[in-house]
Protein backbone atom coordinates (compact mmCIF):
# COMPACT_ATOMS: atom_id res chain seq x y z
CA UNK A 1 0.00 0.00 0.00
CA UNK A 2 0.93 3.52 -1.00
CA UNK A 3 0.05 6.82 0.14
CA UNK A 4 -1.26 9.63 -1.95
CA UNK A 5 -1.67 13.26 -1.64
CA UNK A 6 -4.99 14.24 -2.30
CA UNK A 7 -6.21 17.83 -2.83
CA UNK A 8 -10.00 19.30 -3.56
CA UNK A 9 -10.46 22.67 -5.24
CA UNK A 10 -13.29 25.22 -5.89
CA UNK A 11 -16.20 23.11 -6.10
CA UNK A 12 -14.65 19.72 -5.47
CA UNK A 13 -13.49 20.69 -2.02
CA UNK A 14 -17.11 21.75 -1.17
CA UNK A 15 -18.20 18.19 -2.47
CA UNK A 16 -15.45 16.55 -0.74
CA UNK A 17 -15.65 18.77 2.55
CA UNK A 18 -11.69 18.43 2.49
CA UNK A 19 -8.82 20.09 0.45
CA UNK A 20 -6.07 18.18 1.37
CA UNK A 21 -5.84 14.50 2.05
CA UNK A 22 -4.78 11.37 1.49
CA UNK A 23 -5.63 8.05 0.51
CA UNK A 24 -4.06 4.69 0.79
CA UNK A 25 -3.71 2.28 -2.40
CA UNK A 26 -1.85 -0.30 -3.79
CA UNK A 27 1.10 1.45 -6.08
CA UNK A 28 2.38 1.62 -8.39
CA UNK A 29 -1.17 2.73 -9.57
CA UNK A 30 -3.04 4.93 -11.71
CA UNK A 31 -4.84 8.49 -11.31
CA UNK A 32 -7.70 6.39 -12.35
CA UNK A 33 -7.73 4.62 -9.52
CA UNK A 34 -6.93 7.09 -6.96
CA UNK A 35 -9.78 8.88 -7.96
CA UNK A 36 -12.07 5.80 -7.27
CA UNK A 37 -10.50 5.11 -3.92
CA UNK A 38 -11.49 8.90 -3.73
CA UNK A 39 -15.04 8.20 -4.53
CA UNK A 40 -15.34 5.78 -2.10
CA UNK A 41 -13.57 7.99 0.92
CA UNK A 42 -15.01 10.87 0.28
CA UNK A 43 -19.00 10.01 -0.86
CA UNK A 44 -19.61 13.73 -1.55
CA UNK A 45 -17.00 13.43 -4.62
CA UNK A 46 -19.09 10.83 -6.47
CA UNK A 47 -21.04 13.72 -7.98
CA UNK A 48 -18.29 15.12 -9.94
CA UNK A 49 -18.19 14.13 -13.40
CA UNK A 50 -17.25 10.43 -14.58
CA UNK A 51 -13.91 12.12 -15.52
CA UNK A 52 -12.77 15.00 -14.13
CA UNK A 53 -9.75 17.15 -14.62
CA UNK A 54 -6.57 16.10 -12.49
CA UNK A 55 -3.54 16.90 -11.76
CA UNK A 56 -0.51 15.12 -10.65
CA UNK A 57 2.78 16.46 -9.16
CA UNK A 58 1.28 19.68 -10.24
CA UNK A 59 1.10 19.22 -13.89
CA UNK A 60 -2.49 18.02 -16.20
CA UNK A 61 -2.27 14.77 -17.23
CA UNK A 62 -4.94 12.10 -18.68
CA UNK A 63 -6.50 9.41 -15.83
CA UNK A 64 -4.17 6.56 -17.38
CA UNK A 65 -1.28 8.17 -15.64
CA UNK A 66 0.93 6.34 -13.25
CA UNK A 67 1.01 6.94 -9.88
CA UNK A 68 3.64 6.42 -7.40
CA UNK A 69 4.03 6.11 -3.18
CA UNK A 70 4.18 10.17 -2.52
CA UNK A 71 2.85 11.72 -5.48
CA UNK A 72 -0.12 14.12 -5.56
CA UNK A 73 -3.22 14.20 -7.00
CA UNK A 74 -5.42 17.07 -7.12
CA UNK A 75 -8.79 17.27 -9.19
CA UNK A 76 -9.65 19.98 -10.65
CA UNK A 77 -13.29 21.86 -11.67
CA UNK A 78 -13.28 23.06 -14.72
CA UNK A 79 -11.02 26.02 -14.96
CA UNK A 80 -11.60 29.54 -15.19
CA UNK A 81 -9.01 32.07 -14.60
CA UNK A 82 -8.40 35.01 -15.96
CA UNK B 1 4.81 37.84 -7.87
CA UNK B 2 2.74 35.92 -10.74
CA UNK B 3 -0.25 35.57 -7.71
CA UNK B 4 -1.29 38.50 -5.50
CA UNK B 5 -4.06 39.79 -3.62
CA UNK B 6 -3.54 43.27 -4.12
CA UNK B 7 -5.03 45.47 -7.09
CA UNK B 8 -2.84 44.75 -10.02
CA UNK B 9 -0.41 47.79 -11.44
CA UNK B 10 0.04 47.82 -15.20
CA UNK B 11 2.61 50.30 -14.60
CA UNK B 12 4.83 47.51 -12.41
CA UNK B 13 4.21 44.81 -15.29
CA UNK B 14 5.27 47.70 -17.85
CA UNK B 15 8.48 48.50 -16.14
CA UNK B 16 9.59 44.89 -16.10
CA UNK B 17 9.36 44.24 -19.91
CA UNK B 18 9.71 47.07 -21.61
CA UNK B 19 13.19 47.96 -22.66
CA UNK B 20 14.87 50.34 -25.59
CA UNK B 21 15.22 47.86 -28.17
CA UNK B 22 11.54 46.72 -27.72
CA UNK B 23 9.36 49.30 -29.29
CA UNK B 24 6.17 47.42 -29.10
CA UNK B 25 3.91 46.56 -25.60
CA UNK B 26 0.56 45.06 -25.63
CA UNK B 27 -0.77 44.46 -22.40
CA UNK B 28 -4.13 42.59 -21.69
CA UNK B 29 -6.50 43.06 -18.76
CA UNK B 30 -9.06 40.55 -17.76
CA UNK B 31 -11.61 42.78 -15.66
CA UNK B 32 -14.97 41.59 -13.69
CA UNK B 33 -17.72 42.06 -15.40
CA UNK B 34 -21.12 43.20 -13.65
CA UNK B 35 -22.87 39.76 -15.71
CA UNK B 36 -26.29 39.16 -14.24
CA UNK B 37 -26.92 40.50 -10.55
CA UNK B 38 -22.76 39.87 -9.97
CA UNK B 39 -20.87 42.57 -7.55
CA UNK B 40 -17.79 40.81 -7.04
CA UNK B 41 -15.80 37.19 -8.05
CA UNK B 42 -13.83 35.35 -5.45
CA UNK B 43 -11.27 33.34 -7.33
CA UNK B 44 -9.12 30.64 -6.19
CA UNK B 45 -6.41 28.92 -7.40
CA UNK B 46 -4.27 25.32 -6.81
CA UNK B 47 -1.42 28.24 -5.98
CA UNK B 48 1.59 26.14 -6.32
CA UNK B 49 0.90 24.69 -9.74
CA UNK B 50 -0.57 27.46 -11.18
CA UNK B 51 2.80 29.67 -10.63
CA UNK B 52 4.39 26.90 -12.15
CA UNK B 53 1.76 26.84 -15.02
CA UNK B 54 2.60 30.79 -15.60
CA UNK B 55 6.08 30.14 -15.95
CA UNK B 56 5.51 27.58 -18.01
CA UNK B 57 3.67 29.77 -19.96
CA UNK B 58 5.92 32.52 -20.14
CA UNK B 59 8.46 30.30 -21.01
CA UNK B 60 6.97 29.05 -24.00
CA UNK B 61 6.18 32.59 -25.24
CA UNK B 62 10.08 33.54 -25.06
CA UNK B 63 10.63 29.95 -26.92
CA UNK B 64 8.04 31.46 -29.46
CA UNK B 65 8.93 34.86 -29.32
CA UNK B 66 12.53 35.36 -28.54
CA UNK B 67 13.04 38.90 -28.63
CA UNK B 68 10.19 39.32 -26.36
CA UNK B 69 9.40 39.33 -23.05
CA UNK B 70 6.20 38.62 -21.23
CA UNK B 71 5.06 39.31 -17.50
CA UNK B 72 1.56 37.78 -16.34
CA UNK B 73 0.28 38.65 -12.63
CA UNK B 74 -3.33 36.80 -11.46
CA UNK B 75 -5.37 38.37 -8.36
CA UNK B 76 -6.50 35.92 -6.09
CA UNK B 77 -9.53 36.64 -3.26
CA UNK B 78 -12.62 39.01 -4.06
CA UNK B 79 -12.24 41.43 -6.44
CA UNK B 80 -14.71 44.27 -7.25
CA UNK B 81 -16.60 44.67 -10.83
CA UNK B 82 -14.47 46.53 -12.73
CA UNK B 83 -10.83 45.80 -10.92
CA UNK B 84 -8.61 43.61 -13.23
CA UNK B 85 -8.34 39.92 -12.12
CA UNK B 86 -5.23 39.44 -14.65
CA UNK B 87 -2.54 41.50 -15.90
CA UNK B 88 -0.56 41.16 -19.04
CA UNK B 89 2.42 42.57 -20.87
CA UNK B 90 4.34 41.68 -23.65
CA UNK B 91 6.66 43.89 -25.14
CA UNK B 92 8.63 43.38 -28.36
CA UNK B 93 10.72 44.75 -31.12
CA UNK B 94 7.79 45.33 -33.32
CA UNK B 95 4.23 45.00 -32.97
CA UNK B 96 3.14 41.49 -34.07
CA UNK B 97 5.63 39.98 -32.14
CA UNK B 98 3.90 41.65 -28.91
CA UNK B 99 0.44 40.71 -29.97
CA UNK B 100 1.14 37.49 -30.51
CA UNK B 101 2.97 36.76 -27.28
CA UNK B 102 0.28 38.30 -25.55
CA UNK B 103 -2.28 37.16 -26.77
CA UNK B 104 -1.05 33.66 -26.65
CA UNK B 105 -0.39 34.13 -23.01
CA UNK B 106 -3.87 34.74 -21.94
CA UNK B 107 -4.95 32.24 -24.33
CA UNK B 108 -2.95 29.27 -22.45
CA UNK B 109 -3.81 30.70 -19.41
CA UNK B 110 -7.40 30.57 -19.87
CA UNK B 111 -6.88 26.82 -21.22
CA UNK B 112 -4.59 26.08 -18.49
CA UNK B 113 -4.33 28.07 -15.03
CA UNK B 114 -6.06 26.39 -12.57
CA UNK B 115 -8.21 29.31 -11.09
CA UNK B 116 -11.58 29.30 -10.10
CA UNK B 117 -14.02 31.55 -10.10
CA UNK B 118 -17.26 32.25 -7.38
CA UNK B 119 -19.51 34.85 -8.42
CA UNK B 120 -21.20 36.78 -5.57
CA UNK B 121 -23.96 38.68 -5.99
CA UNK B 122 -26.01 41.03 -4.95
CA UNK B 123 -28.85 39.60 -3.48
CA UNK B 124 -26.38 37.61 -1.31
CA UNK B 125 -25.95 34.16 -3.73
CA UNK B 126 -23.06 32.81 -4.82
CA UNK B 127 -22.21 30.74 -8.01
CA UNK B 128 -18.99 28.89 -9.40
CA UNK B 129 -18.35 29.07 -12.92
CA UNK B 130 -17.94 26.04 -14.47
CA UNK B 131 -17.89 26.84 -18.21
CA UNK B 132 -15.01 28.77 -19.94
CA UNK B 133 -16.11 32.30 -20.40
CA UNK B 134 -15.20 34.17 -23.73
CA UNK B 135 -13.78 37.34 -21.82
CA UNK C 1 -6.62 65.70 -27.04
CA UNK C 2 -5.69 62.63 -29.64
CA UNK C 3 -2.06 64.48 -30.21
CA UNK C 4 -0.10 65.89 -27.38
CA UNK C 5 3.22 67.22 -26.36
CA UNK C 6 3.04 65.76 -23.23
CA UNK C 7 3.94 61.93 -22.02
CA UNK C 8 1.31 59.90 -22.66
CA UNK C 9 -0.30 57.97 -19.55
CA UNK C 10 -1.73 54.89 -20.22
CA UNK C 11 -4.27 55.63 -16.99
CA UNK C 12 -5.79 57.80 -18.42
CA UNK C 13 -6.94 55.95 -21.95
CA UNK C 14 -7.82 52.90 -19.47
CA UNK C 15 -10.26 55.16 -17.66
CA UNK C 16 -11.87 56.42 -20.71
CA UNK C 17 -13.18 52.74 -22.18
CA UNK C 18 -13.09 50.67 -19.29
CA UNK C 19 -16.78 50.06 -17.77
CA UNK C 20 -18.33 47.16 -15.38
CA UNK C 21 -19.78 45.88 -18.77
CA UNK C 22 -16.36 45.35 -20.43
CA UNK C 23 -14.37 42.39 -19.13
CA UNK C 24 -11.47 42.50 -21.79
CA UNK C 25 -9.19 45.06 -22.47
CA UNK C 26 -6.14 45.59 -24.92
CA UNK C 27 -3.84 48.34 -24.60
CA UNK C 28 -0.68 49.00 -27.90
CA UNK C 29 2.12 51.18 -26.54
CA UNK C 30 4.50 52.12 -29.48
CA UNK C 31 7.99 53.26 -27.98
CA UNK C 32 11.07 55.13 -29.15
CA UNK C 33 13.21 52.44 -30.14
CA UNK C 34 17.76 52.80 -29.57
CA UNK C 35 17.57 51.45 -33.38
CA UNK C 36 21.60 52.74 -34.60
CA UNK C 37 22.55 55.46 -32.59
CA UNK C 38 19.09 57.15 -31.87
CA UNK C 39 18.48 59.21 -28.95
CA UNK C 40 15.34 60.58 -29.90
CA UNK C 41 12.51 61.32 -32.71
CA UNK C 42 11.31 64.14 -33.32
CA UNK C 43 7.42 63.62 -34.39
CA UNK C 44 5.19 66.41 -36.85
CA UNK C 45 2.18 66.00 -38.08
CA UNK C 46 -0.69 67.70 -40.26
CA UNK C 47 -2.52 67.95 -37.27
CA UNK C 48 -5.86 69.22 -38.23
CA UNK C 49 -5.75 66.66 -40.68
CA UNK C 50 -4.28 63.97 -38.42
CA UNK C 51 -6.93 65.08 -35.44
CA UNK C 52 -9.80 63.89 -38.21
CA UNK C 53 -8.39 61.09 -39.49
CA UNK C 54 -7.92 59.84 -35.52
CA UNK C 55 -11.82 60.05 -35.10
CA UNK C 56 -12.50 58.60 -38.70
CA UNK C 57 -10.30 55.39 -37.51
CA UNK C 58 -12.53 55.49 -33.84
CA UNK C 59 -15.69 55.99 -35.15
CA UNK C 60 -14.57 52.67 -38.15
CA UNK C 61 -13.51 50.93 -34.83
CA UNK C 62 -16.91 51.16 -33.13
CA UNK C 63 -18.74 50.35 -36.21
CA UNK C 64 -16.98 46.98 -36.65
CA UNK C 65 -16.90 46.07 -32.80
CA UNK C 66 -20.03 48.18 -31.83
CA UNK C 67 -19.83 47.06 -27.98
CA UNK C 68 -16.02 48.19 -27.97
CA UNK C 69 -14.60 51.35 -26.72
CA UNK C 70 -10.73 52.41 -28.68
CA UNK C 71 -9.01 55.90 -27.51
CA UNK C 72 -5.83 56.56 -28.96
CA UNK C 73 -3.01 59.40 -28.37
CA UNK C 74 -0.45 60.31 -30.84
CA UNK C 75 2.43 62.05 -28.34
CA UNK C 76 4.12 64.96 -31.00
CA UNK C 77 7.80 66.64 -30.34
CA UNK C 78 10.62 65.01 -29.42
CA UNK C 79 10.45 61.91 -27.37
CA UNK C 80 13.41 60.22 -26.18
CA UNK C 81 13.97 56.40 -26.52
CA UNK C 82 11.94 54.35 -24.90
CA UNK C 83 8.74 56.65 -23.86
CA UNK C 84 6.04 56.29 -25.73
CA UNK C 85 5.09 58.03 -29.28
CA UNK C 86 1.54 56.07 -29.21
CA UNK C 87 -1.33 54.55 -26.96
CA UNK C 88 -4.30 53.09 -27.84
CA UNK C 89 -6.79 51.39 -25.58
CA UNK C 90 -9.76 49.00 -26.40
CA UNK C 91 -12.31 47.52 -24.30
CA UNK C 92 -15.02 45.39 -25.09
CA UNK C 93 -17.34 42.79 -23.23
CA UNK C 94 -14.96 40.06 -24.65
CA UNK C 95 -11.25 39.53 -25.24
CA UNK C 96 -11.54 39.09 -29.37
CA UNK C 97 -12.91 42.31 -29.76
CA UNK C 98 -10.97 44.06 -27.73
CA UNK C 99 -7.62 42.57 -29.29
CA UNK C 100 -9.54 43.14 -32.84
CA UNK C 101 -10.50 46.38 -31.92
CA UNK C 102 -6.84 47.62 -30.70
CA UNK C 103 -4.93 45.93 -33.37
CA UNK C 104 -7.26 47.62 -36.26
CA UNK C 105 -6.55 50.98 -34.73
CA UNK C 106 -2.71 50.82 -34.45
CA UNK C 107 -3.01 49.00 -38.44
CA UNK C 108 -4.42 52.33 -39.79
CA UNK C 109 -2.75 54.83 -38.08
CA UNK C 110 0.50 53.49 -39.56
CA UNK C 111 -1.16 53.47 -42.96
CA UNK C 112 -3.18 56.35 -42.71
CA UNK C 113 -1.69 58.69 -40.08
CA UNK C 114 0.04 62.10 -41.51
CA UNK C 115 3.29 61.80 -38.59
CA UNK C 116 6.36 62.00 -39.85
CA UNK C 117 9.90 60.83 -37.94
CA UNK C 118 12.94 62.56 -37.98
CA UNK C 119 15.46 60.45 -36.26
CA UNK C 120 17.96 62.29 -33.73
CA UNK C 121 21.03 60.12 -33.58
CA UNK C 122 23.72 60.87 -30.51
CA UNK C 123 26.33 62.28 -33.35
CA UNK C 124 23.84 65.16 -33.62
CA UNK C 125 23.00 63.81 -37.41
CA UNK C 126 19.18 64.28 -38.38
CA UNK C 127 17.15 61.18 -40.39
CA UNK C 128 14.38 61.40 -41.69
CA UNK C 129 12.33 58.58 -41.73
CA UNK C 130 10.41 57.61 -45.18
CA UNK C 131 9.71 54.15 -45.11
CA UNK C 132 7.07 52.02 -43.11
CA UNK C 133 9.06 50.23 -40.16
CA UNK C 134 7.42 47.47 -38.45
CA UNK C 135 7.70 48.58 -35.39
CA UNK D 1 -7.42 81.65 -62.08
CA UNK D 2 -8.22 80.29 -58.35
CA UNK D 3 -6.31 80.66 -55.30
CA UNK D 4 -5.75 77.41 -54.07
CA UNK D 5 -3.61 77.12 -50.10
CA UNK D 6 -1.04 74.05 -50.02
CA UNK D 7 1.04 72.87 -47.64
CA UNK D 8 4.38 71.29 -47.23
CA UNK D 9 5.23 68.65 -44.25
CA UNK D 10 8.27 67.25 -43.15
CA UNK D 11 11.04 66.52 -45.47
CA UNK D 12 8.90 68.12 -48.40
CA UNK D 13 8.47 71.59 -45.94
CA UNK D 14 12.43 71.49 -45.97
CA UNK D 15 12.85 70.98 -50.07
CA UNK D 16 9.93 73.69 -50.39
CA UNK D 17 11.88 76.12 -48.00
CA UNK D 18 8.25 76.48 -46.86
CA UNK D 19 5.05 74.92 -44.96
CA UNK D 20 1.83 77.07 -46.37
CA UNK D 21 1.42 78.85 -49.22
CA UNK D 22 -0.36 79.15 -51.97
CA UNK D 23 -0.58 78.84 -55.71
CA UNK D 24 -2.70 80.60 -58.67
CA UNK D 25 -4.26 78.14 -61.25
CA UNK D 26 -7.01 77.80 -63.38
CA UNK D 27 -9.92 76.46 -61.55
CA UNK D 28 -11.04 74.08 -62.08
CA UNK D 29 -8.41 71.82 -62.17
CA UNK D 30 -7.12 68.58 -60.39
CA UNK D 31 -4.41 67.66 -57.67
CA UNK D 32 -2.05 66.70 -60.31
CA UNK D 33 -2.07 70.35 -61.98
CA UNK D 34 -1.46 71.93 -58.39
CA UNK D 35 1.68 69.71 -58.13
CA UNK D 36 2.80 70.66 -61.29
CA UNK D 37 2.55 74.47 -60.16
CA UNK D 38 3.93 73.97 -57.41
CA UNK D 39 6.85 72.80 -58.86
CA UNK D 40 7.58 75.42 -60.91
CA UNK D 41 6.51 78.08 -57.98
CA UNK D 42 9.20 76.11 -55.21
CA UNK D 43 11.82 74.31 -57.12
CA UNK D 44 13.47 73.13 -54.55
CA UNK D 45 9.77 70.62 -54.74
CA UNK D 46 10.90 69.20 -58.00
CA UNK D 47 12.84 66.87 -55.75
CA UNK D 48 9.87 65.48 -54.19
CA UNK D 49 8.84 61.78 -56.17
CA UNK D 50 6.73 62.08 -59.64
CA UNK D 51 3.62 60.98 -57.51
CA UNK D 52 4.11 62.34 -54.27
CA UNK D 53 0.86 61.25 -51.54
CA UNK D 54 -1.31 63.95 -51.56
CA UNK D 55 -4.08 65.43 -49.34
CA UNK D 56 -7.09 67.58 -50.02
CA UNK D 57 -9.18 69.91 -47.58
CA UNK D 58 -7.21 66.64 -45.12
CA UNK D 59 -8.14 63.74 -47.09
CA UNK D 60 -5.67 61.59 -48.93
CA UNK D 61 -6.82 61.51 -52.50
CA UNK D 62 -5.64 60.53 -55.66
CA UNK D 63 -3.89 62.77 -57.94
CA UNK D 64 -6.75 63.19 -60.13
CA UNK D 65 -9.11 64.29 -57.50
CA UNK D 66 -10.79 67.86 -59.03
CA UNK D 67 -9.32 70.89 -57.45
CA UNK D 68 -11.54 74.08 -56.69
CA UNK D 69 -10.70 77.42 -55.74
CA UNK D 70 -10.15 77.98 -52.13
CA UNK D 71 -9.26 74.31 -51.20
CA UNK D 72 -6.43 72.99 -49.54
CA UNK D 73 -3.83 70.52 -51.25
CA UNK D 74 -0.75 69.06 -48.77
CA UNK D 75 2.18 67.29 -49.95
CA UNK D 76 2.92 64.35 -47.72
CA UNK D 77 6.01 62.55 -47.43
CA UNK D 78 5.83 58.76 -46.66
CA UNK D 79 3.78 58.33 -43.36
CA UNK D 80 5.38 56.82 -40.68
CA UNK D 81 3.62 57.44 -37.47
CA UNK D 82 2.83 55.35 -34.66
Amino acid sequence: MGKISVRFFARYAELAGCTWSHVNVDTPTTVAAVIARVREVFPGTQAMPATPLAALNQRQVKLDAPVTEGDEVALLPPLSGG
Amino acid sequence: MHLTRDPLDVGDLLAEVQSPERGGTCVFLGTVRNDAGVTSIDYSAYESMAVEEIERILAEARERWPRSRVMLQHRLGVIPVGEASIAIAAAAPHRDEAFAACRYAIEEVKKRLPVWKKELRGDGSEQWVEAHDHR
